[in-house]
């Protein structure tokens, strides 16, 4: 544990490690302070002048995000000096900006709107002629970039010199013709965090770009469940659908960052093609079906499940809870791992969520979760078997997947489970059943840590109150 | 509200009901002198006969297109954030003009839910958006009342269905462009 | 010399890089001398040449892009052969220094760093040359001619081969 | 350009071997006495040199007037921790061109002032910054080092004392913010030119993030002569706060421009009338810019009346910066003036903070309305309103110095300013 220091901000004291960086110190404690330049997973730039302070006993304002904390120190940021000077550093960065806020995706949650409101609010005196920059490029990776809007705060390029150290992207020419451009295009596997930390709306993203408008939507915070990583994030909703997904702060598991596959974890659950009810495959027909034929279909054959690794530790649990004690073969499909197993930032190869959560509740309910027990089961299966495949939630390599369902295809009924879209891999079965995405339940998962991750509910799209453990009870009809 | 309540209670405080009472008397007197010697009616012989209401009315909305016919909407979607009753659906997506960079691929109104506020007019920062004095909105069936853009913008009644034009934003672009 | 045309340093220069390496205590810091170096070459600094020296001296593309247009004297664009700088500061403002570098501009129709149609010139205003005692002052190449007059300066720039 | 009484020179510090022809070349210089000084400063203990200089008061004469001795006093004392001593002759403040006229014709003085710092400072490596601009001079330069390394006053174990001191020429490429000595690191680390946040100041953690030392031409070559005659022999001249001989370098309306050395506290009537002989035309003198662009200006009483040292200057309004003096005579509009000081700015801004990005470009900008017909008379409370919010808010002074001759001209020249700025825009 580092050294505690404490002091006074606009009278307000509060405790810092000793040398750590003031601003964060203000802002970890609920002081609003405003800043662009300044982000706690990059370095300090140092160049945005909006976080200026004085302290008392130093004679010129400074920029807080370059100071460090020591005991005793009396930092005002609410003085008319600093007041007037956030006011007109504000003005300098409005001055070129398009304020083309009706079309700009970042409109509600821009820097330079909330920061008007709360320090601005003065009246333009800006008549003179705006310098104009390059407007909507696709500079890949779904980012689109709009060099006028920028406020040149370097987050991206600090971000990519030195978080994914691929240097993509620079701030070209100097004074007020600077603008920020991409050498070729983005080639990182994060480059979605680009439009997370531009303060104002010179990066947006592709894949959300004019879909809805932010305060249209609600966040619901969980956790990825792309891969074993379990990163902390947000996803954006509302009764329309989920729009998005960005991380949150975590400290112990991403940071802030999120990878660009974590992205797309959201389509499947507001997909309008995603499953609503039971179906059954009639000639390659997907056609809706009642739950009472496909239990009739069911009855009288011998039950086997495969349960996919990114159930909720609840389900797997509730789910071993109704088939206890019955004749009931159980085995665990995982996903094989796609790529390199870490590749230093974020990003492993193993995309199985919850495979620590699922391997504990097979052992504690005496079931064999490796890949012999799959094996086993695959080769036992007769026509007088129904079995019961929960496909994995975000299906990486549908080939892999195939190949399971190969072996399946000699049961006498197969069924799906299903929360995603009917894909068209999904003809093998007799019958899809709806389960809930991770968007729809409560519960956790165990990460690559073993650290319990917590996923949670947000609005519902599907059928999300038949889980796994609805069809456990399903065994031996 | 308030104000003219007041005024009545100080001019009854103050002059009694008498006052009250000749001044309300004198206008109706006026009012059936004029009308005894001037034969204008008060009703129309509607429809063949239609009142023309000022431009101040709130009626049927118009969507306003740009001088080269293309809607002027942005689809920032603020009247349909600011709309108290909900009826504004928009679905924005690229344009492929980079100045333009963000339009409506559909605009709709339910005139149905529409309770004619004018929010929305107020709302729209490129004058997209505006009340007509039009007020003949009957229709059969419930997909009449869902106004699409080519409803709103392009419909017979609006300049033979070429559309309102309107230069506002364009002028203060300009200014700033120079 | 188009964008694309490969670059390398001829043997020479590439020794004079190595010599370069030697003076600093990193290769960043070598980054300038050797694009001056390049530019001495090829004229200006083409995307080749920068994807040449990116390689060569393993820095990423965009830091060497970055340093180019952040500099008035390396060049992102074609040039002509001779590089004309105008100086337009105070001094040599206040004794017609604009005025020369329109009537420049004018006389050999170009633009700001445009190059000639014959490819010989190109005119670049500058910001204060540091010879202000020769107001209105311009720099052919690396020589400085002070005390110019339109006239003069274009006699002078019409001898430039 | 001539100098023709070059004569007066010797009598003072920076300038006493240039009259004496080819002094460029090693043999001529060290005849005249030159490296006879660095010979003696290796006889002595380093930290009585750094005790002399302080003693001498000499200040920094890049433009912010920092005491050179106080500088090198913060520098780490540990000799053999690796740590670099660079000279700015990156000159590009507007009216400069004192360190040119320096360096071209007497390169050595300022190789052996860097060689004594270097001792002193116990420092491995240097380097000379000089703009890009300079070529030949650069070159002069090399040529001067390559001498000095032949004659072993460079290079490993100079004067058998065990001292390594290797010094390079590193060419800029034209930009004015590289004069600013963190941005003269940037740039000399292959990076843009652009400053960097204070602190850590540069001689703590400076190039390659180690401790460095950033001093102007004229300051190192003011080492020598004063390391030869004694820090009481150059406090004969200037005051008690501006002691010594300064550079000025003299441009505009005068007969004679070109660069002198006086001691500080010479008045400028002085400096006009004598070294310059008088105003071009014998027009009457209508303002002066003591210091380069950057300083606000001087009205024509407050010229003829001021001292040219530093604490004169300040109670003036102004600052003496880098010593360029620029004579405006009563033909000259003032708004012009200005006009060229803020499109220097605006074209030489780095681009890093955004008061001095966006506002340099805006200053220019107000100021300029008048060419789309938009301007008023209040345009001059914005310009001064703007310019007075953009100081002191920067990583730099550059800011500054765009903000300080924008509201000094305005405090001047108000009323020519409002003409200026509502008159029709020229055809």
């Amino acid at each position: 544990m580092t050294e505690k220091v404490k002091l006074t901000w606009n009278g307000k004291e509060i405790e810092a490690p000793k040398g750590s960086n003031l601003l964060k110190a203000a802002l970890d404690n609920g002081i609003e302070v405003a800043h662009y330049c300044y982000h706690s997973g990059l370095s300090v730039a140092g160049v945005c002048r909006m976080c200026m302070v004085e302290q008392d006993g130093v004679p010129r304002p400074f920029p807080s995000c370059n100071a460090t904390c020591g005991e005793g120190m009396v930092i005002r940021s609410d003085t008319p000096k600093i007041k007037a000077s956030v006011e007109a550093t504000l003005q300098f960065h409005l001055l070129n900006h398009p304020l083309d806020c009706p079309v700009c995706d970042q409109a509600g949650e821009c820097g330079l709107q909330d920061y008007y409101m709360k320090h601005g609010q003065y009246d333009s005196q800006m008549i003179d002629k705006k310098v104009h920059k390059e407007k909507v490029q696709d500079i890949g990776k779904n980012v689109m970039l709009d060099a006028e809007r920028c406020i040149l705060c370097s987050r991206c390029v600090r971000f990519t010199e030195e978080i994914t150290k691929t240097n993509e992207m620079g701030i070209l020419n100097r004074g007020d013709h600077a603008e920020i451009q991409c050498n070729e295009t983005l080639k990182n596997d994060y480059a979605q965090n680009l439009v997370d930390i531009c303060p104002v709306g010179a990066l947006t993203s592709k894949d959300f770009r004019f879909k809805q408008r932010v305060w249209f939507l609600e966040d619901v915070h969980t956790t990825c469940i792309g891969c074993e990583t379990g990163c902390s994030v947000k996803v954006s909703e509302n009764k329309n659908g989920a729009f998005r997904v960005k991380p949150v702060y975590d400290h112990e598991v991403n940071g802030h960052w999120m990878c660009d596959d974590g992205r797309y974890i959201y389509k499947h659950v507001s997909s309008p093609t995603r499953l609503g009810g039971a179906v059954e495959n009639i000639n390659g027909l997907f056609v809706p079906a009642d739950e009472l034929n496909v239990q009739a279909a069911v009855k009288g054959k011998k039950t086997k499940y495969i349960l996919s690794t990114a159930l909720t530790i609840e389900e797997y649990a509730n789910f071993f809870n109704a088939v206890k004690g019955k004749n009931v073969e159980v085995a665990l499909y995982t996903l094989p791992s796609d790529g390199p197993e870490f590749d230093g930032i974020l990003r492993r190869g193993d995309k199985n969520p919850n495979l620590r959560g699922a391997k504990a509740a097979f052992e504690l309910a005496g079931f064999d979760h490796s890949q012999a027990g799959l094996d086993n089961l695959l080769g036992s299966i007769s026509s007088s078997d129904a079995v019961f495949v929960v496909v994995p939630e975000i299906l990486y390599n549908e080939d892999h997947f195939n190949t399971l369902i190969k072996k399946v295809e000699k049961a006498g009924v197969r069924i799906a489970l299903a929360c995603g879209e009917t894909l068209g891999t999904l003809r093998a079965f007799n019958y899809l059943l709806p389960i809930p995405a991770f968007l729809e339940k409560n519960g956790e998962i165990l990460n690559y840590q073993g650290q319990a991750r917590k996923l949670r509910k947000g609005m519902t799209y599907g059928e999300a109150s038949k889980d796994v453990s609805y069809y456990g009870k399903w065994v031996n009809l | 509200m308030g104000e003219p309540m007041i005024l009545k209670a100080d001019l009854y405080r103050e002059h009694g009901f008498l006052k009250g009472l000749y001044l309300g008397l004198k206008i109706t007197m006026m009012t059936m002198i004029r009308n005894l010697f001037k034969h204008d009616r008060m009703t129309l012989n509607y429809p063949e006969e239609k009142y023309f209401y000022s431009d101040r009315f709130r009626g049927k909305h118009v969507l306003t297109v740009k001088e080269d016919g293309t809607l002027r909407c942005t689809s920032c979607m603020l009247c349909a954030t600011y709309c108290p009753a909900q009826c504004i659906h928009i679905v924005a997506a690229d344009d492929s003009d980079k100045s333009v960079e963000k339009a409506p691929v559909s605009f709709e109104i339910e005139m149905l839910r529409c309770i004619f506020c004018g929010y929305c007019e107020e709302a729209c920062p490129v004058d997209a958006i505006r009340l007509t004095n039009e007020y003949e909105m009957s229709g059969h069936a419930e997909q009449e009342w869902v106004a699409d853009h080519y409803e709103l913008a392009f419909r017979k009644s609006l300049n033979n269905g070429k559309g309102v034009v309107s230069t506002v934003d364009d002028k203060d672009r300009m200014k700033l462009r120079l | 010399m188009s964008q694309t045309e490969k670059f390398e340093f001829t043997p020479d220069r590439l020794a004079l890089y190595k010599e370069y390496l030697t003076r600093y205590d990193d290769i960043d810091s070598a980054l300038l001398p050797t694009l001056h170096l390049a530019q001495e070459q090829n004229g200006w600094l083409s995307d080749s040449v920068v994807a040449y020296i990116s390689e060569l001296m393993g820095l990423p593309s965009i830091r060497i892009k970055e340093v180019i247009s952040f500099y008035d004297m390396l060049y992102d664009q074609p040039v002509g052969r001779n590089i004309v700088h105008v100086c337009t500061n105070i001094t040599c403002s206040m004794f017609g220094g604009r005025e020369i570098y329109s009537g420049l501009l004018k006389h050999f129709e170009t633009g700001y760093l445009t190059p000639t149609r014959d490819g010989r010139i190109s005119i670049q205003k500058m910001e204060c040359l540091g010879a202000c005692e020769q107001a209105p002052c311009m720099r052919v190449n690396n020589d400085y001619v002070g005390n110019i007059d339109l006239q003069s300066a274009i006699s002078k720039l019409e001898e430039l081969p | 350009m001539d100098y023709k009484d070059v004569a007066n020179y010797k009598n003072y510090a920076l300038l006493s071997y240039h009259h004496i022809p080819g002094v460029h070349n090693i043999e001529v210089f060290e005849r005249a006495g030159g490296y006879e000084t660095m010979k003696k400063c290796f006889e002595m203990d380093p930290e009585a040199i750094k005790e002399e200089v302080k003693q001498s008061g000499l200040r920094g004469r890049g433009g912010a007037g920092f005491a050179t001795g106080v500088k090198w006093g913060f520098f780490t004392k540990d000799r053999n921790a690796k740590k670099y001593l660079l000279c700015n002759a990156d000159e590009s403040e507007p009216g400069t061109f004192k360190d040119r006229f320096l360096v071209e014709k007497n390169p050595h003085i300022l190789i052996e002032g860097m060689i004594i710092s270097a001792w002193a400072l116990g420092t491995q490596k240097g380097y000379i910054y000089i703009r890009g601009e300079f070529y030949h001079q650069a070159m002069v330069l090399e040529r001067a080092l390559k001498e000095a390394y032949a004659k072993g006053y460079l290079g490993k174990n100079i004067m058998g004392k065990g001292f390594d001191f290797d010094l390079y020429v590193h060419r800029g490429a034209g930009a004015y913010i590289c004069g600013e000595e963190t941005a003269l690191i940037s740039s000399l680390e292959g990076q843009k030119g652009q400053p960097k946040l204070k602190p850590p100041f540069p001689a703590i953690k400076g190039y390659r993030g180690l401790p460095t030392m950033v001093n102007n031409v004229e300051s190192l070559a003011a080492v020598p002569w004063i390391m030869r005659h004694g820090a009481a022999a150059y406090k004969q001249w200037g005051t008690e706060k501006s002691p010594g001989t300064k550079l000025f370098s003299i441009s505009g309306d005068v007969n004679k421009p070109g660069v002198i050395e006086v001691p500080l506290s010479t008045t400028l009537k002085e400096i006009i009338e004598i070294h310059c002989g008088g105003m071009r035309n014998g027009n009457k003198l209508k303002a002066v810019i003591p210091g380069g662009s950057s300083s606000p200006v001087l009205n024509a009483d407050d010229s003829y009346a001021v001292k040219m040292d530093y604490e004169d200057v300040a109670a003036k309004g102004s600052m003496l910066g880098s010593g360029a003096i620029i004579i405006i005579d009563e033909t000259r509009n003032m708004g012009d003036i200005l006009k060229y000081t803020l499109e220097f700015y605006h074209h030489e801004s780095c681009g890093q903070c955004t008061p001095c990005r966006e506002g340099t470009g805006w200053l220019e900008a107000i100021f300029k309305r008048k060419e789309t017909g938009k301007s008023s008379k209040s345009d001059i409370v914005l310009l001064d309103k703007t310019a007075a919010s953009m100081r002191g808010q920067t990583i730099c002074a550059l800011a500054d110095a765009a903000a300080m001759p924008t509201q000094g001209m305005i405090k001047v020249f108000r009323e020519e300013l409002e003409q200026y700025v509502t008159a029709a825009p020229k055809k």
